[in-house]
């Protein structure tokens, strides 16, 4: 496959979306490939969370979303790459994020996905409240994401 | 000058309009005392027009100008 | 979410399968999850390559494919592992394994695909064969392939 | 007794009809000299309807069982 184009889609979006609505034509945009890695985050159901909203700063968001791909081309041997973020107010079961990695190998598909999740979840321009009992509350960044975070800087 | 996150109630409003220019002193100045506390704080990072400084204290900003300051992110 | 079902879809398929047929309602079938990982692997079109031949051993690559299930559902906190492999004669672009794993964390969920195609790749029961003009060779087992699955013994 | 992957090629058909019983000399005996020394050969593994042998030497096999050679996997 000489020189073919690294196929890329990257966005965020402010209303609910259908993450198998777009990993299909991701997948048929990337002919030949041996794989495809996807994960998919909801906004999970935990006991008395009613809402979650995520803020981005639009100048540094998307541009920051677009460096990331750009480093994962560089440190993985990908076809396609495909990064989906909601922001605003979305309730439980409602999908969040969706990384969808295509390769040859298998292992660049899915560490290429791992790697993603783990800059997307600490260390991409976005915060998150959620709301119980009718009231917001901000979300602290978890020790086990940075724990996540530090196992890609060697 | 707009307040992301938690930063945002803690300036009561998602943007505020300051008299330019300002530079950090100045800016300093105009905002409330836990604001300016919030603006020294190195877990805070500010963004001139969408580009974040390295050196927050040099900041220089004239009229139209967008200061952003932003608490650690918490994750997608 | 107190001693709910474990969700578990353990197939052998011997003809075509649409990978976003499955994931769908195995997404649904576990309300409350926090991520789902899934890994599709295609027949990779490779130069030359006209077709792919796997067997199996009945007796032995279902209950294989069951233990290594049971595996992944003690070493992960999972909720749901979908595992479906293609038997028989494939086509270059045709699906020939899909796994998909919910959980509540996206960790347990990457890791548990991750352990799963490592496992299917090197020590499940197919043997693989291709055909370049009109002959018929057998694949050994990657070098590569040893490597990924010996990260698992740990 | 049946002959799987690349095995299967070598015994010209993927499957063969031995008269029982069969311990693993017998069995030895009854095959070509190729399959016999792929029976010994420590990287192909034997099962005995449908489980396999922890120590293939041990076979008993009586009428009506399936003896199953199977050379290393090579991936899904």
């Amino acid at each position: 496959m000489p020189s073919r184009a690294l196929h890329r889609d990257i966005r965020l979006l402010d209303a609910p979306f259908h993450p198998g609505a777009l990993i299909g034509p991701f997948t048929e945009a990337n002919p030949g490939l041996g794989g495809v890695c996807t994960f998919v985050g909801e906004v999970r159901s935990d006991p008395g969370v009613e809402a979650l909203e995520l803020t981005h700063y639009e100048p540094l968001t998307l541009s920051g979303m677009h460096d990331l791909a750009d480093r994962a081309f560089q440190r993985f041997t990908l076809m396609g790459l495909l990064m989906v973020h909601r922001i605003g107010l979305m309730r439980p079961g409602e999908p969040i994020v969706c990384v969808s990695a295509a390769a040859l190998h298998r292992r660049d598909a899915i560490d290429a996905v791992d790697f993603c999740m783990d800059h997307l979840k600490s260390a991409a321009w976005f915060w998150k409240r959620e709301k119980r009992a009718g009231q917001w509350y901000w979300i602290e960044p978890r020790e086990a994401d940075h724990r996540d975070l530090a196992r890609w800087q060697s | 000058m707009v307040f992301l996150g938690r930063l945002a109630d803690l300036a009561g409003a998602p943007a505020l309009e300051l008299a330019a220019p300002l530079d950090w002193a100045g800016l300093k100045a105009e905002l409330a005392p836990a604001l300016a506390a919030a603006l020294d704080d190195p877990r805070n990072r500010v963004a001139l027009n969408g580009a974040l400084l390295a050196d927050k204290a040099s900041l220089q900003a004239v009229a139209g100008d967008e200061i952003a300051l932003l608490p650690p992110v918490s994750g997608g």
